[in-house]
């Protein structure tokens, strides 16, 4: 049964599709899974930095493209997870020169030899957007709860045709969803009018990670590795309730600790 | 369809790895007797694989693109033995790796040319000016002032020499060896068409990548955090890259 | 571009101008009618490569910055297809018709543009929602931010994040650039990438955005000179990450109209640099001293890890 | 600049849900900008109904929405030439005075009341402007 292609997009840029790629695909790959990463975002590639392999790239999605290589030489596997590999951008070739059946070719060789393949889709509506859709079965929405991610996340919604799309809700600054000044997940569910499949809180620690290049699910004991744990899980159709931000706070680990009510 | 013509930025790819070769000829010919004067002027890298194929086959290959005006200036082979023909028919070896990579390309080159012209070379910013200059044994040195940015590339059929910083994501590739008068943080590849003895050089060695002919070296994480204090080369010592502190 | 044929008006005088419900026509507003001008207006685009770095955010605060200070300012909206600027400004309820109606001449340039609510010499040229990026041709472009400079001293042009199309299209009509990143390596890395795209003749200046002194001292995030250091361009301004840039996109009000914020602090500081005052840039120290140490006792601040 | 500080300061609603509130605007006009097969569509049925009371001359005819302040509305601008004596088609009698004041009638504002359902256009309604993907 050929594996899943989900396409990883948003609209607008720096809500964190590249981080979400990264560290989804290795909740996935940590849970078993054969996993394929593909930086579709030509020309400005990032992928390869967040998962601190850019230093072991000798073909891209270019060269594959154009018949230079073939797939097994493109793929690069990260050596820290059993079944993760990566189809890095390319950072000097032209965008212009990949077609959207090209891509579609390229993903469904993929799909054939991995469980799950997800795609960084650069941000914007242009020519490597419809790229990055193309070989897709699905979509996973990355927005912040800020006003222009919601326009734009919802201009994407409408150019999505009928694949089925979820929501990742990323950087909710808890304290802020408190005071009232910021969209609270229900918000964001209401206006958009799709369902969430994960909820990610805004933690300084994913900024350390993602400079050295090593995705936060490494560390099982980081909040943001559980809960990127848990969106894998829902992915594979688990069904696991969202965990009420607040309380996983200071308070909610030590209400936690009391009751012993793991995530 | 057995012959694909590609056009990138530095001139034609044409995959020719069917066999037997003169059909593809016949195809060749064909195609471009379609469009007569469309590729007037440009060269060609003949993408030959790793099939055998026969001498006359291959003269005939490029004795058609000659008569539209194209003028095949390499092949890229995967087998040594059909590498020994192309070479005796008079065609130049290419690395896969300089295949692709445009001859000396950065995206501005489309820009409208009159915007460049008109405004003259007022940027005090940053030098542009990327002049090629015949070095004595005949191979070109390029010779470039000016960070080299993420994205760009350049290649040389000989050296290249950059004043300036080459950042990640910029790419230098040269037959010859290529010296860097600043930081190379991009990825590096001398020596491209198998010439063991070519090297790279640097006031500040932390590339990426380097490559000398066909040896790949991935610089070590450790290495990178503390700067080197001076400049380095890198050689290929019996196949493996070795750096070393540069005295030129 | 000095502006020799305009007396230099004071702060106040901008602000009672701007305050004034339906002025009479003043001077200022003759001059911005359409009879051609002698000095073109400078034409800015504010760029980045990457996306969500803040560049529709200064180009919202800069343009209100130079209206403030007395200059007839138009901000456009080439982000077609992924309109914002218009929700930042809190304009989005009075946007009629946009660019690509000026481009095809289905309207005037003076039907599309809309005025600021607060500041009356701020216009602003919002993106089609509509339409593809790929529609607008690249010189019907070029020659719209050509007459927009015959009619405005400042046209900032807001544009899309990537390297496809719409980017070139926000850079075809400007002779100065601002670059915008964040201190992440992804960010720097886009903006060099960016820098390499930009035509050699366009004077480029840098704003690094989203500082935050506590991760640079952590040395979690690269410091202000690392990234000029890579970049290797003129530093014009550092901007602070703080929580009023979220309150000000939630209210539609730039930034800089939120009293006390240092976001809208430095931004004032880059509009008085691009008005040719040399400011010197404060290098934003972590306040790791006494003062926050007290505030975390007092639990006024959260502990470092971002309890929920 | 006084008033604005002052404006500012008094404590107005948290500004998330100003957000929420401007954004359900916004989308609104946006996704009917973006999906204009069931604007025409809207537009022919209300000309259709129209026309059986009233004679109505449709190359005047405006349609077009419009958000004010914090309201969202169609506005519809119908030059009329005459009134139909008997509504054609459809039964019931149409309650119009004879005596029609000369001058054009007043622009006639269906309006969507801003607390009413959102309109025609659901935001799962399968709306595909770029049948391409």
């Amino acid at each position: 049964m050929p594996g899943t292609v989900y396409v990883i997009t948003s609209g607008k840029g720096g809500v964190g599709k590249t981080t979400t790629t990264a560290n989804l695909g290795g909740a996935l790959a940590k849970l078993g899974r054969q996993v394929a990463l593909v930086d579709a975002d030509i020309g400005l590639r990032n992928l390869d930095l967040v998962l601190g392999l850019e230093k072991r790239i000798v073909y891209d999605l270019v060269d594959l493209v154009e018949e230079r290589c073939q797939t097994r030489q493109a793929l690069i596997k990260d050596r820290r997870f059993d079944n993760l590999y990566l189809l890095p951008a390319s950072q000097v070739k032209d965008k212009e020169s990949v077609t959207e059946d090209q891509m579609r070719i390229v993903m469904r060789k993929l799909a054939a030899d991995f469980d799950d393949v997800l795609i960084d889709c650069p941000a914007g509506i242009e020519h490597g957007f419809r790229n990055a859709v193309a070989g897709a079965d699905q979509a996973l929405i990355v927005t912040t709860p800020e006003v222009a991610a919601i326009r734009d996340a919802d201009r994407i919604l409408g150019m999505l045709g009928n694949r089925r799309c979820r929501l990742i809700i990323n950087r909710v600054r808890v304290e802020m969803v408190r005071t009232g000044d910021m969209l609270s997940v229900d918000d964001v569910v209401e206006i958009l009018g799709r369902d969430v499949v994960g909820v990610v809180p805004d933690d300084e620690e994913i900024i350390d990670t993602t400079n050295r290049g090593e995705p936060i699910v490494l560390d099982a004991s980081r909040r943001l590795a559980r809960i990127y744990n848990a969106i894998a899980r829902r992915l594979l159709g688990e069904n696991v309730p969202l965990t009420n931000l607040s309380e996983d706070g200071l308070w909610g680990r030590l209400r936690r600790l009391v009751t012993g009510t793991g995530q | 369809m057995t012959v694909q013509i590609k056009g990138t930025k530095s001139g034609l790819l044409l995959h020719l790895q069917e066999r037997p070769l003169s059909g593809a000829v016949a195809e060749l010919r064909e195609r471009l007797t379609s469009l007569p004067g469309f590729y007037k002027g440009s060269r060609a890298v003949l993408m030959l694989g790793s099939l055998p194929a026969e001498q006359s086959e291959v003269s005939a290959v490029i004795a058609t693109l000659e008569q539209f005006g194209i003028v095949a200036d390499g092949a890229v082979c995967d087998d040594a033995q059909l590498a020994a023909l192309a070479r005796s028919a008079g065609l130049r070896l290419v690395g896969a790796s300089i295949a692709a990579a445009p001859r000396i390309r950065d995206d501005r080159t489309d820009v409208p040319e009159r915007r460049r012209e008109r405004d003259g070379g007022r940027s005090r910013k940053s030098a542009r000016n990327g002049r090629a200059g015949a070095a004595p044994d005949g191979s070109a040195t390029l010779y470039y002032k000016g960070t080299v940015r993420s994205g760009q590339s350049l290649s040389s059929v000989g050296h290249i020499v950059v004043i300036g910083d080459v950042n990640a994501g910029a790419e230098l590739v040269a037959t010859g060896d290529i010296v860097v008068w600043g930081a190379l943080r991009g990825v590096a590849h001398a020596g491209a068409e198998g010439d063991d003895s070519a090297s790279v050089a640097a006031l500040r060695l932390e590339a990426m990548q380097l490559r000398i002919s066909r040896a790949i070296a991935v610089a070590p994480d450790e290495r990178r955090r503390k700067k080197p204090a001076q400049p380095e080369i890198a050689r290929l010592r019996d196949g493996r890259i070795t750096t070393e502190p540069a005295t030129l | 571009m000095t502006d020799i044929n305009r007396e230099e008006m004071t702060v106040e005088e901008a602000l009672s101008l701007s305050n004034q419900e339906a002025p009479a026509e003043t001077a200022r507003e003759a001059i911005a009618r359409p009879d051609k001008k002698v000095s073109l207006g400078r034409t800015i685009v504010v760029t980045s490569g990457k996306g969500g770095v803040g560049k529709t955010t200064t180009t919202a605060n800069l343009g209100s910055g130079l209206a403030e200070a007395g200059k007839n300012v138009v901000v456009v909206d080439a982000d077609v297809g992924l309109r914002n600027l218009d929700v930042t400004l809190g304009l989005e309820n009075r946007v009629r018709k946009h660019l690509l109606d000026v481009i095809e001449e289905k309207c005037s340039l003076d039907e599309a543009l809309v005025r600021d609510r607060a500041r009356r010499t701020l216009f602003l040229l919002p993106a089609a929602q509509d339409r593809e990026k790929d529609d607008v041709p690249q010189d019907k472009m070029a020659a719209l931010v050509r007459t927009l400079a015959e009619r405005f001293d400042f046209v900032l042009i807001d544009s899309p994040a990537g390297i496809e199309q719409g980017f070139r299209n926000a850079v075809v009509g400007a002779k100065e650039a601002i670059i915008v990143t964040t201190p992440e390596v992804s960010a720097v890395r886009d903006a060099d990438r960016i820098i390499g795209l930009l035509p050699p003749d366009v004077e480029s200046r840098l704003i690094v955005n989203r500082v935050r002194p506590a991760l640079v001292k952590k040395g979690t995030m690269m410091s202000v000179s690392d990234v000029v250091d890579i970049l290797r361009l003129e530093l014009i301004g550092v901007v602070p990450d703080e929580k009023d840039i979220i309150i000000a996109a939630n209210r539609g009000t730039p930034v800089i109209d939120i009293p006390g914020s240092e976001t809208g602090a430095a931004f004032r500081r880059i509009v008085q640099r691009l008005l040719g005052e040399s400011i010197p840039i404060p290098t934003f120290q972590a306040a790791d001293g006494f003062l926050t140490r007290l505030k975390m006792t007092l639990g006024l601040q959260r502990p470092d890890t971002r309890g929920g | 600049m006084l008033d604005f500080i002052t404006r500012f300061f008094r404590r107005e609603e948290a500004s998330g849900s100003q957000a929420k509130e401007r954004l359900r605007l916004v989308l609104m006009s946006d996704r009917v900008s973006l999906a204009p097969e069931i604007f025409d569509a809207m537009k022919g049925e209300m000309i259709s109904v129209v026309r059986r009371y009233l004679d109505i001359d449709e190359g005047g005819l405006d349609v077009h929405f419009e958000s004010a302040e914090r309201r969202f509305m169609l506005l519809a601008n119908i030059p009329v030439l005459s009134i139909r004596p008997k509504p054609n088609g459809d039964g019931h009698a149409a309650l119009v005075s004879e005596k029609m004041p000369r001058r054009r009638r007043r622009r006639r504002k269906p309006q969507v009341a801003p607390d009413a359902e959102t309109p025609s256009v659901e935001p799962d309604a399968p709306v595909e402007p770029d049948t391409s993907l």
